[in-house]
């Protein structure tokens, strides 16, 4: 069980020693119950931190946009490191990060939490469980999450309302880690690997294309999906710009010959290329955080696809995503006994 | 499709410029009789075929795609055909994982002196997407 | 305004010439009717040019309303539709759609002296100005014009301006010096301090890159110009043309409607998101 | 036209409309969104997941295909929305009062033929709100109200078993009379219980913008505030809160190329979305709005300043759907309250 008066304290010791520029973690929002992103400076704001089971969002995008910022401002370091809570899916994303040399080790401090035997809920879940009731807190205890409502305190056990991917997770705790709070409940199992996935892929190859283009036709092409993924950093993406990719240097010549490869409609077809290429893009990089698919506002189940390339990395490959810094990238390694009898 | 106009399907191929698509040529000069059906694109290298390429080749409207290199241990750029083997692996699994019909993606090694094996691989793959039809899951639609 | 605001008209390229090459390049355009006559504009006004498959840009209007035949668009290629301009030889039809925007109330400043200050491509937004007021000289006291190019080659309008000579004040600059280069030497603002036009019933009429605008407009005030005798144009990214598409605004006001040109008065008080 | 319909014969009068094509709520994976109605409808929804806005204004919109052969003047034609009348059923108020806002925008200073081609062709049948479907509605403090009928051709308001069904424009009485004998007089029974259920409605407690009369002028003084920057440092830059938003209108206009020889394809508008980075970038690179903080400001200062210093009235109509599905937890509510707070 973490205390979250450890958390603050370790937070409020950093910044005031200077020993972090800032402290990425959780604080209580403004809506209801849900946990948001909280960024100090300040050891005084220490005590704003959470940690409860909303804390869903993986931080290490911050750590991205930070790096961004510096780019932008013509800066290559900040000096002392950016502190950062992390889950162990979030860590994984750190590591993969600086596998691909984003930023270095010593430029992020982790401050690791362990999920233990639970994980973070899922919205949805948790609304249909509720039935209209509201909640305005909620709270890990043991493997039961306590939800205060106006009808009173509400204990459910954690995994009727927990993400798929908490549930499917085998690695709750930050390996990658300066300081980490929490039991190490590695190997914990509360339903079987890629479950969700395998119970999709039971169906034959017609129900799979019906439910996808269901899901295709659905996406309203807000790229939340791509937004809030610490993976997809990439300056321009395959669809549009996204951050600072034209500069005054970019040339007529560069800007004239950029492809488009898909147009902005909401149009199946581009909806398809759009998301599949990601996945793609995310195979051996994606650490199952979930995000992509807790930010989709109609509900396409992104966490499937990225599933799929991840169980398919394990099984062929023998790759796990975000498990060692040094560690090779799935798609620019390979061994010998790689599978090829689909080949000509 | 009309009676008159048997269905007839677009293959894009995109070709290794050391093997497959010298490959092809010497299938053409051979005289080695094969479908037309597919679309040569010629590539440095098998390594080099992003899985976009693929998605926007069925975007406008391919019925199957080919990526066609050099045989294991044979890559001009030592181990390209590594790599795409993998990533064609994973595109191929991810295709078929949304419900695209299997045989509408394939990934062949072809040497610079296999025309006739070029041939083959063509006029096999003609033959396992003629009776699949037209591909429309992934192909841009006409604006209704 | 027509029916369907966002259907252009056709219009032929009659006439093409290379103004600046290199990277930079800029080439000017006239553009005529397909088909019978089209809108007028007044000095000032942008037009939206689309070249199809490739999609739509807002230029300024840089020939004079006084212009019947032909509207004259000077492009620097930056991007994907300037680009395909470039590409475009005589013959060619393209989209036009408008005019859109404010225009300079040039009614207003006659009986007046008259100040340019231009740089680079910033002399294209001004030009219907400085033509229409020479072609009407006899309705304006002095016309001064100063205009300058990062280097000889990158001054647009070249000959034109030498056939102003003598009825107008044509002083040029080139930031660095060249060989064989007898105006000024120096960045524009400095070149407009070097002859210090009077204030006196006076219009100064700047355009060209926000940088120089920031200074000759410094350099203005300082040579006792009040902030309602300045004015200039601005740009923003535009989609529509007609305030709905929501991206050139400034504060409350979309640039494609109540702008592109302001007088310092005015712009001072604006947020500064152009 | 104030008439009574039971609830069993709703049904019923949407069978009568022959001459529509009727809309109303329904779930899909989970999420509420209209949809072409064949069978039984329901009006027990929250709110829908997306406004109404599609029916006037969709996602995509073609508005003229163009073909042209190498060297000879290219041909267009014009293509006008046309179809069956559209009817849409619960409608809640909030989306009712973004109607008229629209309509200002796309007839203000010009008038756009797509736009008016596509309301003129709709009616709204609206549904009370005896309480709030969401945890962050606030129509009341915008000026609106859970009874609103402004925007609607018709309100319903739900009476236990059966609906008070008012007229409010002549489109409304025609969908009434399409089905003239399911309806009956309400008594006076009826009419005090509808303001009964009126006043309760109203009587809700609901979340509040504090000042909304003050906005607009302490949003103006606000404009370089560093609070734009804090306020969206968690933002990642997505589309979710324009595009779920039912007054937001900005969009974008692309040629989409069919084919090259001859060239041909359509020009068509597209939803865009001013927090996405690219939205105001100059060709050159330049970008007026380039932080997160100024886009935050940009959506925020539209909808509480620069539409109420163009129109009269505030354009957040307080369905609270932004704040509800916002990936980070950015609350326009917090936002536009702190920073007129800070305004002093």
């Amino acid at each position: 069980m973490i205390n979250l008066k450890d958390i603050r304290e370790t937070a409020r010791d950093m910044l005031a020693k200077g020993e972090a520029r800032a402290v990425i973690g959780y604080r209580r929002g403004s809506r209801g119950m849900l946990a948001e992103p909280a960024f100090l400076t300040k050891p005084e704001e220490a005590d704003e931190l959470v940690w409860d089971p909303t804390c869903f969002h993986n931080l290490s995008l911050y750590l991205v946009h930070d790096r961004k910022h510096l780019a932008h401002a013509g800066k290559n370091s900040g000096g002392a490191p950016v502190a950062i809570i992390a889950k162990g899916c979030d860590a994984r994303s750190i590591v993969v990060l600086m596998q691909e040399h984003y930023f270095k080790r010593e430029d992020v401090y982790i401050i690791g939490v362990s999920c233990e035997g639970t994980g973070v809920v899922d919205e949805r879940k948790l609304a249909t469980h509720l039935n209209g009731v509201q909640a305005s807190n909620a709270a890990f205890d043991g493997d039961d999450f306590v939800f205060t409502t106006a009808e009173g305190e509400k204990r459910i056990p954690a995994r009727e309302v927990m993400a798929d991917r908490c549930l499917e997770c085998r690695s709750p705790y930050p390996k990658e880690h300066n300081l980490v709070f929490g039991e190490d409940k590695t190997g914990r199992q509360l339903e079987a690997p890629f479950a969700a996935l395998d119970r999709f892929e039971a169906q034959g190859a017609g129900e799979r294309w019906e439910n996808w283009a269901r899901h295709f036709d659905r996406c309203i092409r807000c790229f939340a999906c791509r937004s809030v993924c610490p993976m997809c950093y990439c300056d321009e993406c395959v669809v549009d710009s996204i951050t600072f990719p034209v500069t005054t240097e970019t040339t007529a010549d560069e800007k004239a010959s950029r492809i488009r490869w898909i147009e902005r409609s909401a149009a199946r077809s581009e909806n398809i290329t759009y998301l599949m290429t990601r996945a793609m893009h995310l195979a051996g990089r994606c650490t199952d955080c979930g995000e992509c698919d807790r930010a989709c506002p109609v509900n396409v189940p992104i966490r499937l696809l990225n599933n799929k390339m991840e169980k398919e990395a394990r099984e062929q490959f023998g790759f796990e995503p975000g498990a060692s810094i040094g560690g090779p990238s799935l798609v620019a390694s390979f061994l010998d006994k790689d599978p090829g009898e689909f080949i000509r | 499709m009309s009676d008159q106009q048997p269905y007839e399907p677009k293959i894009v191929a995109f070709l290794c410029k050391w093997c497959s698509s010298a490959g092809s040529d010497l299938a053409g000069v051979s005289r080695i009789q094969y479908p037309a059906n597919a679309t040569p694109i010629t590539v440095p290298c098998t390594g080099a075929v992003s899985p976009m390429y693929i998605m926007s080749a069925f975007n406008k409207g391919a019925d199957g795609v080919l990526v066609s290199g050099c045989h294991i241990g044979d890559c001009h750029y030592l181990e390209g055909n590594y790599l795409a083997r993998r990533k064609m692996y994973l595109i191929m699994k991810l295709l078929e994982f949304i419900g695209v019909e299997q045989n509408r993606f394939r990934m062949s090694w072809v040497s610079a002196a296999e025309g006739a094996k070029f041939a083959q691989v063509i006029t096999d793959f003609v033959g396992d997407l003629r009776p699949l039809g037209p591909q429309d899951k992934l192909k841009r639609a006409e604006i209704k | 305004m027509p029916d369907n605001i966002y259907l252009p008209s056709l219009g032929r390229i009659a006439y093409i010439k290379d103004e600046v090459v290199g990277e930079r390049a800029i080439k000017t355009f006239h553009v005529e009717p397909l088909d019978g006559g089209w809108f007028d504009h007044d000095c000032g006004q942008c037009a939206m040019l689309s070249v199809f498959g490739r999609g739509e840009a807002m230029i300024s209007i840089a020939s004079s309303p006084l212009v019947k035949g032909y509207k004259q668009f000077s492009i620097m290629r930056v991007g994907r539709v300037s680009s395909a301009f470039h590409d475009l030889s005589v013959g060619d039809v393209v989209g036009i759609r408008g005019p859109y925007g404010n225009s300079f109330p040039i009614d207003d400043w006659r009986g007046k002296n008259l100040v340019f200050i231009g740089g680079g491509c910033g002399l294209a937004p001004i030009w219907p100005l400085i033509t229409t007021a020479v072609a009407q000289r006899g309705d304006f006291k002095d016309i001064t014009v100063f205009y300058g190019g990062r280097t000889s080659r990158d001054i647009m309008y070249r000959a034109e301006l030498e056939k102003l000579r003598g009825s107008v004040d044509v002083h040029l600059s080139i930031d660095k010096m060249e060989e064989g280069w007898d105006g000024y030497c120096g960045f524009v603002p400095a070149s407009v301090m070097n002859r210090d036009p009077s204030p006196q019933n006076a219009i100064a009429i700047t355009c060209g890159p926000p940088i120089m605008i920031k200074f000759v407009i410094q350099n203005l005030n300082k040579l006792g110009f009040k902030d309602e005798q300045i004015y200039t144009t601005i740009e923003n990214k535009m989609k529509c043309g007609i305030g709905k598409c929501g991206r050139c605004n400034v504060g409350k006001d979309y640039v494609c409607v109540k702008g592109p040109v302001y007088s310092w008065a005015e712009l001072k008080y604006l947020p500064e998101e152009y | 036209m104030e008439k009574i319909l039971e609830k069993k014969r709703v049904d019923d009068w949407v069978a009568a409309l022959t001459g529509y094509e009727v809309h109303a709520p329904a779930l899909e994976e989970g999420i509420w969104g209209y949809q072409p109605i064949n069978g039984p409808i329901r009006l027990d929804h929250t709110n829908t997941k997306q406004p109404p806005k599609e029916f006037a204004f969709p996602q995509r919109e073609v508005f003229f295909s163009f073909e042209q052969i190498k060297g000879e003047a290219p041909r267009l034609k014009q293509v006008m929305p046309s179809g069956p009348r559209h009817a849409v059923f619960g409608v809640r108020p909030c989306d009712g009062r973004g109607v008229p806002r629209m309509d200002k925008v796309f007839n203000d200073h010009a008038q756009d033929a797509y736009y008016n081609a596509r309301r003129k062709n709709v009616a709204y049948v609206g549904l009370a709100c005896n309480k709030p479907p969401s945890a962050n509605c606030f129509c009341l403090s915008v000026g609106g109200s859970p009874v609103s009928t402004d925007g609607l051709d018709v309100q319903l308001t739900d009476l236990g078993d059966r609906y008070f069904v008012k007229a409010i424009t002549e489109a409304g009485k025609d969908l009434m009379t399409a089905a003239g004998k399911l309806f009956a007089d309400p008594s006076a029974a009826d009419q005090k219980q509808l303001k009964q259920v009126h006043a309760a409605a109203v009587a809700h407690p609901q979340r509040a913008v504090n000042n909304p009369d003050q906005a607009p002028a302490k949003l103006k003084a606000s404009f370089k505030s560093p609070l734009w920057d804090e306020l969206a440092q968690a933002c990642i830059g997505c589309g979710i809160c324009t595009f779920l938003c039912p007054t937001c209108h900005c969009f974008d206009i692309n040629d989409e190329v069919q084919g090259k020889a001859p060239l041909n394809g359509q020009r068509v508008r597209t939803w865009d979305n001013c927090q996405f980075p690219d939205f105001t970038m100059h060709s050159s690179g330049h970008n007026p709005r380039e932080g997160t903080g100024a886009r935050l400001r940009q959506r925020v200062c539209h909808k509480f300043q620069y539409f109420y210093e163009n129109f009269g009235m505030h354009q957040c109509i307080g369905c609270g759907r932004c704040i509800t599905e916002c990936p980070v937890g950015i609350d326009i509510i917090h936002v536009v309250n702190k920073v007129v707070e800070n305004a002093g």
